[in-house]
């Protein structure tokens, strides 16, 4: 029921772990494939390794998970053989890439695709850095982006947007006309800060990170929803989708497949499969024979 | 509303030298675990690092061996002052059986401490291999054998008890006495032999390891064994002998902060 | 120990009921003041009545709440007489004044001030309405904004803003600059949709609305913290607050009052009785004598 | 996670015409409530308001008399629509004393029927007076007698019943025999009469109140009451007679949708 194809790829189902989360290692990504991921994403990498911000990097709140991790990554060279292991066992892979520069970018990403990733993501979006330039807002700055990687691969490109954007369908559309593939939506918002009220410091050592998790689940469903409507290609929704009833919702604001981090948190590594089980009931009980019939059905 | 997993600022009620650079924080909190859970101590504006609990319920604790940048900013800490705990994480020890021998390397004795007090007052018989490369940093051995575990000392130099390693120690009280199960925390090479001489007589054994922890909630992938895709911090610490066994990464390779996978000897 | 003063108001405590939350009429802004609110805001109010969107306009999502109300107002005529009658009470007042123009909200505020209000807020950040332009994000306007409601009142003006923009620090100084008294922070969050998947259709009327509660507390801590580094006009922090702790966090970011609406939800009417309570033992635990010690604490 | 107060979209197993123009939609969700307590029923892309229930459990139903724009819009629905349900909210009836009366006027019958189911399974002596404009808009009346209720019909026309207002049938009820507690939901200014009459021969009254809803569950103050800052929606809908003699609104005025405040008959 859940089976699909997506820019070209046969996947046993829509779920993909979304970047940063358990996305380390093969052995990690592998397992969440095992666990009912169809698709897996690997952390963030750069052309150099990234040491990233010191502890506390990932914490959750009462509503969600705020993380300002910093990239860190052991740089694209080290982990190669980590997309060569993941690929050995036929688990469809998507190369999340990252860089100072377009061209640096395309690098990681020429060389990811040397690896036998599947696809990539660029992901301009992360609010726990100081980009350089505003990628991820700036449509001349995501068009150039854009277009550079793709010229510099063969495989699909995904750009992933961020939800802390005033016009997130525009964005969108700027990345589709630049040869963009698909989008990936969102990533974390914010950024937020934790207080603790008796060192009076912020917690995290980034002092604010970006929020994922339920808090972050109705942008990310509004994104995508405006995002459907702006471009023809597919959508990953990613954002606070812990169940069945979350990755349908986000399905119906226009998602092909949906992606899943903080919901390891929730539901435990399984959540894979948990979250696929109930969106399986869901789909007998509401009558849906694939989830092509699910996508976009909230625009009707 | 959900639990919040953040670090909350705790007094410390009380500082205990253990040995020239172990100490003990006592602190203004109370968690109740099982022996081998771990906390996420946070040094604000420092790091956060992960730490066995030492004491549990009202008398809550850590100890903590200087090392680095965080370890060694904890050790300037006093009564009163302010570390963020968020947890307990992780599945600690399991305590079975009736006859068990707890085996620890340096400060990994710190791990052992609840245990030793949990299986005593469950009325295991219980021996304890505590060693180290010389005397003074021998950790808990008095504590443990207080506690009513029978005490067997190592040191590489000889300086107190047997002279030797522990996995010496351990190999002729295996070749003596029959045990329901080995417990040990220590250096990961160490703890490799051990799993070996468990196989080896049949034994199974519970081993507490270390990697770089990030989330301390199975989040991140940070510390991640490979092949298995096994999370120390939500999997483990503690791992039984049929998972360390298809871990090839146990006893020698770890992953660094940026996550680059080394050999244990490459870690400064 | 929470009694205080602030732009020449003297205070029984540093709470203050938030816009839209009970402010439809005096008698439900003097019953929040005896349930403990130091200060209250009215509804946001217009020259012309408006009559808003359509149910559902308010609901609560796993994290937080979501709203559209669509800034639904009798108009301050008709609004005059509530304000009068919270005077009569001698309830310190903020009036929250919205309208298409500069021209029309400084009419507001003259209304609202002839009326007896002790203080205006402008309102240029509800998400939840297509407004004219962006007074919320462009600094020239929202100057321009603050400074015609300036010239037309006596009393304070504060300025209340959203968190969805960029660089909230800088927008802060330039309200500052333009002749603001005080900064409300913030406004809510994203917008965000929730979309039933029995029906397939988003469940707001407006579609999507703003995000307040747990899910935006980071965020408005956050951006307390960006604005206090930034200006020296007080702060009237507001997101999320629903205890004590989440009331000293907001202070230790650099608020000197504390705004709370939606824990009127999670904690019920007395939420500021019991907000302050909590407050005052968590003083008394952290040693402060007053809340002015607290305030900003978190950049030393 | 919390509690989610959103519309969630349940199938209508049954529409049962009530009168020419009240019906009752039978929702296929369980929701356990008090007498008198109200859900938020949602019709997607058209409105939300608000409904007492009428059935409760596993036959969880509200019953609709169409007036306007929503309600209107559900009396074209059939069985397998769909309507979005949330709650329920607000303080329903306390069932209370040994003999009591209700009295319903038009539709507001619909909130007394599960109190009347209520008291008489508690063995509550219950009369109930239905009243209507005319015989066509008498609801419940024979439901509620099933239930074991003595019933008075009362209508203005004298289409069916005694010819009158129900505040008469009550006014004669109350000088021939004791009553514990008035309970009352209709027009409101039948119930402000009812309220006069209970103090007059010091019979508590618990009255259902009605006022534009917005969040249905206190927080953007849209249904409140002057001068008390009382709110439907969580306050009430149920009020006693102590608190009703404290509303100045009640029986007079009410608040439109943009908060302006109205004489009850200047709504159309
Ligand atoms: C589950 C768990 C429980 C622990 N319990 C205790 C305890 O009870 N008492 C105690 O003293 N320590 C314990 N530790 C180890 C403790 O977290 C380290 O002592 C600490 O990380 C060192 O911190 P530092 O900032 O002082 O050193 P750093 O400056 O961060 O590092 C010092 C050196 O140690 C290396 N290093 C540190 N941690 C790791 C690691 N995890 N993997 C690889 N290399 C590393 C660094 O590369 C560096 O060379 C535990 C660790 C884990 C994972
Ligand atoms: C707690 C509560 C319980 C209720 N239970 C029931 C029930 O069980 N059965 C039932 O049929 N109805 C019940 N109602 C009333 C129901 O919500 C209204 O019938 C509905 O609001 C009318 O909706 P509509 O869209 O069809 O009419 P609209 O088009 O919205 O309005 C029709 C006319 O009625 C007026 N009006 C409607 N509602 C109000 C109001 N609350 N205050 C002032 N004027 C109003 C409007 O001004 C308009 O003139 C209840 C109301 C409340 C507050
Ligand atoms: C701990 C953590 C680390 C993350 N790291 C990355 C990253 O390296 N690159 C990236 O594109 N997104 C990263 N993200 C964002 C997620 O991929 C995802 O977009 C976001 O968490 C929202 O989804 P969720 O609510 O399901 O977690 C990270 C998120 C978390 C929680
Ligand atoms: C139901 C509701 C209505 C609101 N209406 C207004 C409004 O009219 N004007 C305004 O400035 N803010 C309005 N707000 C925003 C609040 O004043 C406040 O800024 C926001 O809710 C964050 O605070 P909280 O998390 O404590 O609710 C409204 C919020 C809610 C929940
Ligand atoms: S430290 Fe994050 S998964 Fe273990
Ligand atoms: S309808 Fe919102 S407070 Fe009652």
């Amino acid at each position: 029921m859940l089976k699909m194809r997506s820019l070209g790829i046969d996947l046993k189902n829509p779920f993909v772990l979304s970047a940063g989360i358990l996305g380390v290692s093969a052995s990690s990504l592998i397992r969440a494939h095992e666990s009912g991921a169809g698709t897996v994403t690997t952390k963030s990498i750069s052309l150099e390794a990234k040491r990233g911000h010191a502890n506390p990097t990932v914490i959750a709140f009462e509503a969600g998970l705020l993380n300002a991790v910093g990239l860190s990554n052991p740089g694209i060279d080290a982990f190669l053989p980590e997309i060569k292991k993941v690929k050995e066992k036929h688990v469809p892979l998507i190369a999340n890439a990252i860089g100072d520069t377009p061209k640096d970018i395309a690098k990681v990403a020429t060389m990811a695709e040397g690896a036998g990733a599947d696809l990539i993501e660029i992901n301009p979006s992360c609010p726990n850095v100081v980009h350089k330039k505003p990628y991820a807002s700036d449509p001349k700055l995501l068009s150039e982006l854009t277009s550079t990687v793709k010229d510099a691969v063969k495989i699909p490109v995904l750009v992933k947007l961020s939800p802390n954007v005033d016009k997130i369908g525009a964005l969108a559309k700027t990345a589709e006309d630049a040869g963009a593939d698909g989008i990936t939506a969102v990533n974390t918002l914010g950024p937020g800060m934790i207080i603790d009220i008796a060192s009076r410091k912020p917690v995290l050592d980034f002092k604010m990170g970006g929020i994922s998790g339920p808090a972050l689940r109705p942008v990310a469903v509004r994104c995508v929803y405006e995002i459907y409507e702006a471009v023809k290609i597919p959508i990953i929704g990613v954002g606070g989708v812990t169940s069945g009833r979350d990755a349908m919702e986000m399905m119906l604001a226009g998602a092909t497949q949906v992606g899943i981090g903080s919901a390891v948190y929730y539901r435990g590594a399984n959540a894979f499969k948990k979250i696929g089980d109930e969106t399986i009931e869901l789909m007998k009980e509401h009558g849906y024979k694939n989830t092509k019939e699910i996508t976009g059905a909230a625009h009707e | 509303m959900n639990k919040a997993d953040y670090p909350v600022g705790v007094r410390i009620n009380k500082v205990i030298s253990e040995t020239h650079d172990v100490k003990t924080f006592i602190l203004n909190k109370e968690i109740s675990a099982k022996p081998g859970q771990f906390v996420m101590a946070w040094i604000p504006e420092v790091d956060e690092k992960p730490f066995t609990l030492t004491g549990k319920g009202k008398t809550v604790s850590i100890t903590v061996k200087k090392r680095g940048k965080a370890t060694s900013k904890m050790h300037e800490m006093k009564e009163g002052d302010i570390l963020g705990v968020r947890g307990p994480y992780g599945h600690g020890f399991d305590v079975v059986g009736k006859k068990i021998v707890l085996v620890g390397g340096g400060y990994g004795s710190a791990a052992l401490l609840l245990l030793a007090e949990e299986a005593i007052s469950k009325g295991i018989e219980t021996t304890a291999i505590i060693g180290a490369d010389t005397e003074k940093n021998i950790l808990f051995a008095d504590k443990i054998e207080k506690l009513g575990a029978k005490l067997v000392i190592t040191t590489d130099d000889g300086s107190r008890g047997i002279k030797g390693f522990t996995t010496q120690a351990l190999e002729k009280l295996l070749s003596e006495e029959k045990f329901d199960c080995i417990y040990t925390c220590g250096p990961e090479i160490m703890m490799y032999h051990i799993v070996q001489m468990g196989e080896k007589n049949n034994v199974p054994v519970q081993a507490s390891l270390e990697r770089w922890i990030k989330c301390g909630f199975g989040v991140c992938g940070q510390c991640v064994l490979d092949p298995t895709g096994l999370r120390v911090c939500k999997d483990g610490p503690v791992f039984g002998s049929a998972d360390l066994k298809k871990i090839s990464d146990f006893g020698f390779f770890a992953r660094d902060k940026t996550g680059a996978k080394k050999e244990w000897k490459d870690f400064a």
